[in-house]
């Protein structure tokens, strides 16, 4: 029979939630790659596939939106991938060199292993160093963007990137051949009046925080902790409860001046800027997402497990992903039944492009040119969490009626052709609300 | 050497009870030896042995030596009278001035200027800065339409007449700032430019009015953080004292003067159950309807003062109307403002002579007066938790719904194939769909063209549209797309065969339907948005299970349950018609797979938590649960409990086969629904009572202890729950808190010693909301205040419930305060030892109150739980609301409640045996015709305490006399209660209760004309039994006033009253006298229990009670120094968000030490 | 005199015009950086400003709408920036090497420096190598997305993403320092049947050249020539005529299967496609354009100068960047003029949120607080390429009448405020058209 027992689920789910969101990822092509684990998750040693990209551009372009667009004062900027040395703040480095140069210098000079660290690291090795953070990047920029900002505080720097962070030998698992993992961050660099630098974090803690909370299905497994750091400075953590455990996906840190000053130390006067009539130095506060992370995190949450009623005594588990319509990779499904084909396939690919027109992802369903079993259609689009899925029939030809389906209650609403791309629209914009 | 001045300091009374100190005892007491009888030693012994107390270990602690200040009087009832005469006597004088004048003639005209008017017979009206005079009748009007600030005011001294216009009502500007300031407010002590903060001095002023606080929350001067001498009287509040209602007592007042319909039931209710009284006198008394009333301005005018009545109409302009309107009408809302002036000084007249007769103690004006200016200092971290919790708020509730809607869509798919039907819970939904509908048109000939030539388009493009094709050409893609022509031609052939409204989402169930909005509604959002947790189908969406059986919602009974196994109406064919079909297969599955995954320890769990009532906020509730029940039940002295039995529609008729394996509150036969039985909820007031929500708070125990539970998207209904529980404090308080009246100070309004603080910072706000406290409220005289008297402490579940943590000191200030120990237990464990043997701790109950000992078990609440074998928490609740009078059926209930697998008889003989442990036995003094009759015919009965016999003697006597006679004999004197631990308390509080005037033992006031004997017979009595003990602890409220204002003043401690909370006391006071201020309290604790012990004739205390267990001091108000204050708005705590360290709790030994003992 | 003279101008242009540019750009934080040159702005070795970074989002959006969102068969994909190093194509790599472990191998490993260096690239040393391309990583992706495609073709992936290359040692000049460039590169690599290869070859370099010339002042600057490779194989390569000569910004090139085959030998199965009701290895093109130079090309192709009506005699010169609406970063900058601030102000903010919540960026001029001169905001203001400039006044109070200032009329147009938003959203739209 159905099994409603709420114990059994929850226990088989803390276990299996992950593998069976890995295994639907990879099946679904949200994430590219075999062999995947938490960890390599973790470290960002995977290539997201089309429907993660698709997804993950939505959550930058959330972000972007939210941090820059709606927002006067905030600029963006969008700084080196190669650093020197100075600029990373972990010891564990990821230089780049070059191979021919590296071979020339350690053919031609005579000398012992640690002289050859030493000028590999030092100016005359000129190697550059891969992004560990986006905050070095921002101070750089802080001066000229300082100028154009007319000199008043308080203002934001705003990147969005890749970094690259040294995995430890031991968990360097799968098939990635560097131990150099590399993950998508937001960052943003606030520059404010000292004694105001306290109430942003609060503002930036509470923004972020929303934020991530306005996209997920269970909210309140995003949750912010403190920890204070080595320099005794107070970190707010943004978090994530994964089924393995609790992880940091975004950080909130005030860094107060001195980095500021110590980057540009003798040029002080390029760094004071206007809070009000007073000229000072500003105070930053520095948020940091791994987005990588993020996207992850909204896999799971949405990840549910609908019973289907028992068909034949036998109830049947099936997944979907109840993605946010702000970040669902594909809006719409398009597929058509048997029929007259052309004519079908013409309906199919007008609608189509009226729905791209719009900006969304649109999945063509009715160029496969395989005709499914509808419940299997359904199963898989319900994994790609396609919103909804529009059936164009024989009978719309005659009637101009289709079916849209529904991901989130399964049913299925006879629509208009005419009506929709509205619908469609409408149900995007207005999710946003909730 | 300490050890010797321990030996000679230490003091132990005949039962080995520590008293206090030698040195102390003899300030307090004036070297006064106390004597003890011999009989009473003895008898206090016997009775603590036949309780197993006697001979208990008993700890000391150590002695203290303290110099007291000088006392006056020869006793310490004199110092207390003394202290307050002093201090009441300007305003007593003031109110003198009120008593003893005419008043001037009313202004027939009123100026129409801003600021304050001053009305000289004769004279011109000429504008003042303030009424000067000492004694003045006050009421401000605001306009609630444009905030709550003041706009027009009314006052008159016995001299002149004086109104007061703001600037708003005056000017009509534009445009005004949203921020309360200084210069909003109504001045009654300086002029609108002086600095008022260095005005220095301040004159005892008297003002009067009706609900004053309310009064006061709008004057200027009131808000500065070092207070004005000016005071308060609220007719409202003597009132109270004088001729107050109990809550129940209020609605059948409105019902029998107004007809008000639901008093009315509850007329009928109580006239029903006082007739079915078979003892006692058969009338119920209706008397006191005539000498009180309810609160408001009218209807106590029309009580003390009586003649036409009073025009009300007024004041609904300035409710709704706006300041406009205001505006128009003017002199009539001024005048009508002057009439209530009029009318409150002529209820004063009245009403202040016999407020003086009834609590003649002077420590009672002057605690009262002191009472009504709490003052409640806050800085910018109160709007910042407004603000948090508001989000947090906002932000929970979206998630709960979001769950909700999860739940609601996933149940959608049940639509295909029938499914539903199969489903335990949502069977009986209605998942009827409308199929979408289309017009019929003919198709012309032009639309025949049309589709021709759409269908030519196909043709054309085939070869396109081949597989394996490659790019277009150049040509190809300079032309619109083949597709998109196709699909506009197919939409414009279509369109008019749609009709022209659309139809709500056609194809998806009923019940769906109607958790969607419509799309052409302004706010649409996509999905079942209107779904909320009060709705009949969430628990069902939930698939909630009570016990493994699925809940079920039946019209009459509410909501109950279905239990598989009714073999009587399957198949029946006669009585198909009434039978409702239901998936009982489905139903029996789920049973059969839930007992097999039951978890074994899933039956009585005895740690089960408290009803969330019971922890919120700790002994009020109680009492108002005891208070609540006390209405239904007889009075306390019924024997037999009212057995809560089925109603009998719903057992008769179920001869056929009845589950064996479960018993409930059920089966109800009516409900016939194919293979099931039904069986109701549980409630918590009785099977009578239907439930109507399971979400209600009373089954949160249950669910937590798995005895309820959601079976299906597991996490999304226990988190709706979860988040339910924890929004429910701001759902409820949010309104009242977000409206606090908060007055910010500007910097010049600050005293120095705050702005030039250290911690001082230019862009932290300070400020204050004052409290609209009643000063005595209720029939115990109790204050109250809706938002900070009732606010719980912060609960880590709870949003928002850091509510009192807020209150914060500015720079410079500490609050200092602390919590009478366990005051009432105290004093009526001392009211009965001074009616059994005059001995502290001569009676069991006292005993356990001083000595008992956790670890021992032998303190009160482990002694009742170990008598009853429930948990000491649980034990708690019953000991307090025994106290409060509640009787056998509220333990009865309650001890359900704990457990609702316990039966009705377990239950009943389960408190049938703690009653008996406790309050004791009910024995029967004979009357003088009784006496006669034993005599007479010969009856043996058998004699207890007081010569007293058992209910069962007194019955044989009845039925020995009525064969002797047909004559109604008067056989009961009165009744006691025996042999329990708390027999002597009971039988000294219903003998004040009882007594034609029942006072209070400490300060002698009297219960409200509306409580007395004389007035209400046999009515209301647990009312009447909890008034002793509940106002005894006023008593000693107004006796530590009096002495913190005494002991700041000598000692020139700087600070003022804050607010008191219940048995809490709660002082701002400047940084530097913090440790002073808390000698003061710990010394002003001493003095009011050695005033208690003087007053019931008992010339010592003992020593572990005299001193505060610990007095904090802190910068925010909290219940433990220590409390972090975490919440869901507050997860940093107070110490990360706030920037508020822990504080200090000190015993007076710490303080001792810090002060030397030196005020 | 004022000058028209037109040969004189073009003479002076053609040496003058790149200092312009360079300079302007550099004013207007289009670039950041010192010391540019025309090598180092090739080279990638300079950030840019946040008009820059704003200006390539446009570039990247327009790129993505054009190859991936309007059409049907392309997916998105998104690759490591550490490849192995058979996945590079050039000689002159880039490794990726950290520090830590580099270290480690070199002092632990009794070796000499041949051995040294064989080790370090070889497996044992684990390291990866920077990305100089993006076909490596569609070549990767192209086994699942096929199969995520229902293995029909054609079809394509797209990827835009920074790219590295070694800079030769004589021209790495600045302060950058390492000796590796970074560029942002948007491939698209298309995979179809053998036979219809040539045919896309053709329609995408169509498709690419139309893009280029759809957002320049003057079309013509971009052209497309052939070039044969070391391979034998025809490329086409898109090029822009910048004042130091030509320059290439995209190469499109059929590449057949080979790479393919190579890649995944051994298991040619999972690369068979459908075609039709064939089973073929589909040949590849690649398009790879460098965003970067791109949008240096597009600077250039919007710098004018405008010749101001001499004032008291003197002519003045001034820049304006007439870029194409679409690209333009500032599309309106919002200012007030003298008058009760506060109003000003906060009509100057709710216009402001209304023009950004159409996803315009938007220079909030009002928050200056410095009132400059008129004329001197413009030119600022023309350099920036600003589209429209809106101004506030005491009047808009009054009546809610404004100011809106043409860049490419430079005349100033009476506007009710609430038309505004509508008038400059319809603007842009339509410029798409032209």
């Amino acid at each position: 029979g159905v099994c409603y027992n709420k114990r059994q689920f929850a226990a088989e789910s803390a276990a299996q939630k992950q593998d069976i969101l890995t295994d639907l990822c990879q099946r679904r092509h949200f994430i590219s790659g075999d062999g995947l684990t938490y960890t390599s998750l973790m470290q960002g040693s995977h290539t997201l596939g089309p429907l993660g990209v698709e997804m993950r551009r939505s959550l930058v372009s959330q972000w972007w939106n939210s941090v820059i667009l709606s927002r006067e004062d905030v600029l963006p900027i969008d700084t080196l991938h190669l650093l020197p040395r100075e600029a990373n703040l972990s010891k564990s480095l990821v230089m780049a060199l070059n191979l021919e140069h590296i071979k020339g210098h350690i053919l031609n000079q005579n000398v012992n292993h640690e002289q050859l660290i030493s000028s590999l690291q030092g100016p005359a090795g000129n190697c550059g160093f891969l992004r560990q953070e986006l905050l070095y990047g921002a101070l750089m920029e802080y001066a000229p963007c300082l100028e154009l900002w007319n000199k008043k505080l308080p203002f934001g720097l705003a990147e969005i990137g890749k970094c690259f962070h040294s995995v430890p030998a031991e968990e360097n698992v799968g098939k990635n051949p560097s131990r150099t993992g590399e993950r998508m961050v937001a960052s943003l660099v606030w520059f404010s009046s000292p004694k105001t630098s306290g109430q942003w974090l609060d503002f930036w803690h509470r923004q972020r925080l929303q934020w991530w909370q306005k996209f997920a299905q269970t909210p309140s497994d995003f949750s912010s902790s403190e920890l204070q750091d080595e320099e005794g400075r107070r970190n707010t953590l943004i978090q994530y409860r994964f089924p393995w455990g609790t992880e940091t996906i975004e950080i909130l840190c005030n860094i107060g001046d001195s980095v500021l000053t110590q980057m540009h130390s003798g040029s002080s006067t390029k760094l004071q800027a206007r809070d009000g009539r007073k000229s000072v130095i500003p105070h930053l506060m520095w948020v940091s997402g791994n987005l990588d992370r993020g996207l992850l995190a909204f896999l799971f949450d949405a990840l549910q497990q609908r019973e289907s009623p028992p068909i034949r005594g036998k109830g049947l588990r099936r997944e979907v992903l109840k993605l946010h319509p702000t970040l669902a990779p594909v809006k719409v499904a398009v597929d058509m039944g048997t029929g007259p084909a052309v004519d079908l396939r013409l309906v199919c690919q007008g609608l189509s492009a009226e729905l791209r027109e719009h900006g969304m992802f649109i999945w063509p369903g009715y160029m496969e040119g395989t005709h499914s079993p509808m419940e299997q259609l359904f199963t898989r689009y319900d994994e790609m969490g396609v919103l909804f899925t529009v059936l164009v029939s024989e009978n719309t030809l005659e009637n101009g009626l289709l079916q849209l389906r529904n991901r989130d209650t399964s049913l299925r609403e006879t629509v208009h052709v005419s009506k929709v791309t509205d619908l469609v629209v409408q149900h995007i914009t207005a999710a946003k609300k909730l | 050497d300490t050890s010797e001045t321990e030996t000679c300091q230490r003091r132990m009374n005949p039962l080995n009870i520590q008293m206090l100190s030698k040195g102390l005892h003899e300030q307090i007491f004036r070297g006064k030896p106390v004597q003890y009888a011999e009989e009473d030693i003895q008898k206090s012994i016997s009775h603590l042995k036949s309780h197993g107390l006697w001979e208990q270990e008993i700890s000391t602690v150590p002695d203290i030596k303290l110099q007291l200040p000088k006392m006056y009087g020869s006793n310490i009832e004199e110092h207390f009278k003394i202290l307050a005469q002093k201090q009441s006597f300007p305003y007593l004088e003031a109110a003198n001035d009120l008593l003893n004048c005419n008043l001037p003639a009313m202004p027939k005209v009123w100026a129409w200027q801003v600021g304050w008017t001053k009305y000289t017979t004769g004279g011109e009206p000429e504008p003042v800065d303030f009424p000067d005079e000492r004694a003045l009748v006050f009421d401000v009007e605001v306009c609630m339409t444009e905030g709550d600030r003041p706009t027009l005011a009314v006052a008159v001294s016995p001299q002149c007449w004086y109104s007061w216009c703001s600037r708003r009502l005056i000017e009509d500007k534009y445009s005004w700032s949203n921020q309360l300031s200084l210069l909003d407010l109504v001045p009654l002590e300086t002029s609108v430019n002086s600095n008022c903060v260095n005005k220095n001095n301040w004159n005892e002023r008297l003002v009067v009015g009706h609900n004053v606080s309310f009064d006061r929350a709008h004057v200027k001067e009131q808000y500065l953080i070092k207070g004005s001498k000016m005071r308060f009287m609220d007719t409202m509040s003597m009132h109270m004292a004088i001729s107050g209602l109990t809550g129940f007592q209020r609605s059948l007042w409105m019902a029998s003067k107004y007809g008000k319909k639901k008093g009315l039931q509850e007329v009928k209710q109580h006239i029903k159950k006082t007739r079915s009284k078979v003892d006692g006198p058969a009338i119920s008394s209706w008397d006191w309807v005539n000498i009180s009333s309810i609160n408001n301005l009218a209807d106590v005018h029309a009580l003390y003062v009586g003649g036409p009545p009073l025009e009300k109409e007024a004041r609904e302009l300035f409710v709704k109307g706006s300041m406009s309107d205001i505006r128009t009408e003017f002199q009539e809302l001024m005048k009508y403002c002057a009439l209530d002036v009029q009318a409150t000084h002529e209820v004063f007249l009245e009403q202040f002579p016999i407020f003086m007769e009834r609590c003649p103690h002077p420590v009672t004006l002057a605690g009262m007066l002191e009472m009504g200016v709490p003052y409640l200092p806050i800085n910018q971290n109160w709007e910042k938790y407004v603000d948090e919790a508001q989000t947090t708020y906002e932000e929970l509730q979206k998630e709960m719904k979001k769950s909700l809607m999860n739940l609601a869509n996933n149940a959608c798919q049940l639509l295909a194939k029938d499914a539903y039907k199969e489903d335990p819970w949502l069977w009986d939904l209605e998942w009827d769909t409308h199929e979408f509908k289309q017009k019929k048109v003919k198709i012309s000939k032009k639309q025949k063209d049309l589709k021709d030539s759409v269908e030519n388009v196909g043709e054309q493009k085939l070869s396109e549209l081949n597989e394996g094709a490659g790019p277009p050409t150049e040509e190809e893609e300079s032309q619109p797309l083949a597709s998109k022509i196709y699909l506009e031609n197919l939409k414009h052939k279509t369109l008019p065969l749609l009709p022209k409204r659309n139809q709500h989402l056609p194809g998806h169930p009923g019940w769906y339907r109607k958790l969607c909005p419509k799309l052409d509604d302004p706010d649409w959002v996509p999905g079942p948005v209107l779904i909320s947790l009060q709705m009949r189908l969430t628990p069902k969406l939930m698939r909630l299970t009570w016990d493994g059986y699925p809940l079920h919602y039946a019209e009459k009974h509410g909501w109950g349950y279905l239990v598989p196994g009714r073999t009587n109406n399957i198949r029946d064919h006669q009585d198909e018609g009434e039978v409702i079909q239901c998936p009982y297969r489905a139903i029996e599955n789920l049973c059969v797979d839930y007992s097999k995954n039951k978890p074994i320890n899933l039956s009585v769990s005895q740690n089960c938590s408290l009803e969330e009532d019971f922890l919120l906020t700790d002994d009020n509730s109680i009492w108002q649960k005891v208070e609540e029940l006390s209405r239904l039940e007889m009075d306390l002295g019924s024997e037999v409990p009212t057995s809560g039995v089925l109603s009998k529609r719903c057992k008769k008729s179920l001869t056929d086969s009845l589950p064996e394996y479960h018993h409930g509150k059920g089966p109800c036969s009516d409900v016939n629904i194919s293979g099931c039985w039904f069986y109701k909820l549980p409630h918590k007031d009785g099977d009578n009572n239907n439930v109507g929500s399971p979400f209600a708070k009373d089954f949160l125990p249950k669910m937590e202890d798995g005895t309820l539970q959601a079976s299906i998207g597991g996490s999304s209904a226990t988190r709706a729950l979860e988040i339910n529980k924890m929004i429910s404090f701001w759902r409820n308080a949010h309104k009242r808190i977000s409206s606090q009246k908060v007055v910010w100070l500007k910097k010049s309004e600050l005293p120095r010693l705050i702005t030039r603080d250290p911690e001082y910072e230019e862009e932290n706000k300070f400020g204050a909301i004052l409290p609209q406290v009643i000063s005595a409220g209720t029939i115990t005289r109790r204050a109250v205040e809706p938002t900070w008297l009732t606010a719980s402490n912060a609960r880590a579940d709870r949003v928002g419930s850091e509510l009192k943590a807020m209150v914060q000191v500015p720079p410079g200030y500490h609050i200092i305060g602390a919590d009478v120990d366990s005051q009432e237990l105290w004093i009526a464990a001392i009211l009965g030892e001074a009616h059994f043997a005059g001995l502290h701790g001569c009676t069991a109950f006292g005993w356990m109150t001083l000595q008992g000992k956790k670890n021992c078990g032998t303190d009160l609440h482990s002694k009742t739980a170990s008598t009853v074998g429930i948990s000491r928490e649980h034990a708690k609740v019953f000991n307090y609301g025994r106290i409060y009078g509640a009787g056998q059926p509220f333990a009865e209930r309650l001890l359900m409640q704990f457990n609702h697998r316990l039966r009705q008889e377990q239950a009943a003989e389960k408190a049938k045996h703690m009653y008996a442990m406790t309050k004791g036995i009910r024995r029967y003094v004979l009357s003088e015709e009784g006496e006669w009759l034993v005599e007479e015919i010969g009856i043996s009965v058998e004699r207890g305490p007081e010569n007293s016999v058992s209910l069962k003697d007194v019955k044989k006597i009845q039925r020995e006399s009525l064969k002797k006679s047909r004559r109604k004999w008067n056989l009961v004197s009165h009744r006691i209660w025996t042999g329990g631990t708390e027999s002597e308390m009971f039988n000294k509080l219903e003998n004040i209760a009882m007594s034609p005037l029942p006072r209070t033992p400490v300060l002698g006031c009297c219960i409200s004309r509306a409580l007395e004997p004389s007035a209400v017979k046999g009515e209301f009595i647990t009312s009447r039994v909890n008034w002793v003990v509940q106002s005894s602890a006023v008593d000693y409220l107004h006796l530590m006033l009096v002495a913190m204002k005494w002991l700041f003043e000598a000692y020139e401690i700087e600070g003022r009253f804050c607010i008191s909370i219940h048995d809490e006391v709660r002082y701002l006071v400047q940084s530097k006298d913090r440790y002073r201020a808390a000698l003061a309290l710990q010394i002003t604790n001493l003095l009011t229990r050695c005033m208690f012990a003087f007053k019931l004739g008992m010339h010592d205390l003992p020593q572990s009670v005299a001193f505060f267990s610990a007095v904090d001091i802190d910068k925010c108000l909290r219940k433990e120094v220590t409390m972090d204050c975490s919440t869901p708005s507050n997860p940093a705590g107070m110490e990360k968000r706030y920037g508020i360290p822990p504080g200090q709790a000190l015993d007076i030994y710490d303080i001792i030490k810090i002060t030397k003992g030196v005020l």
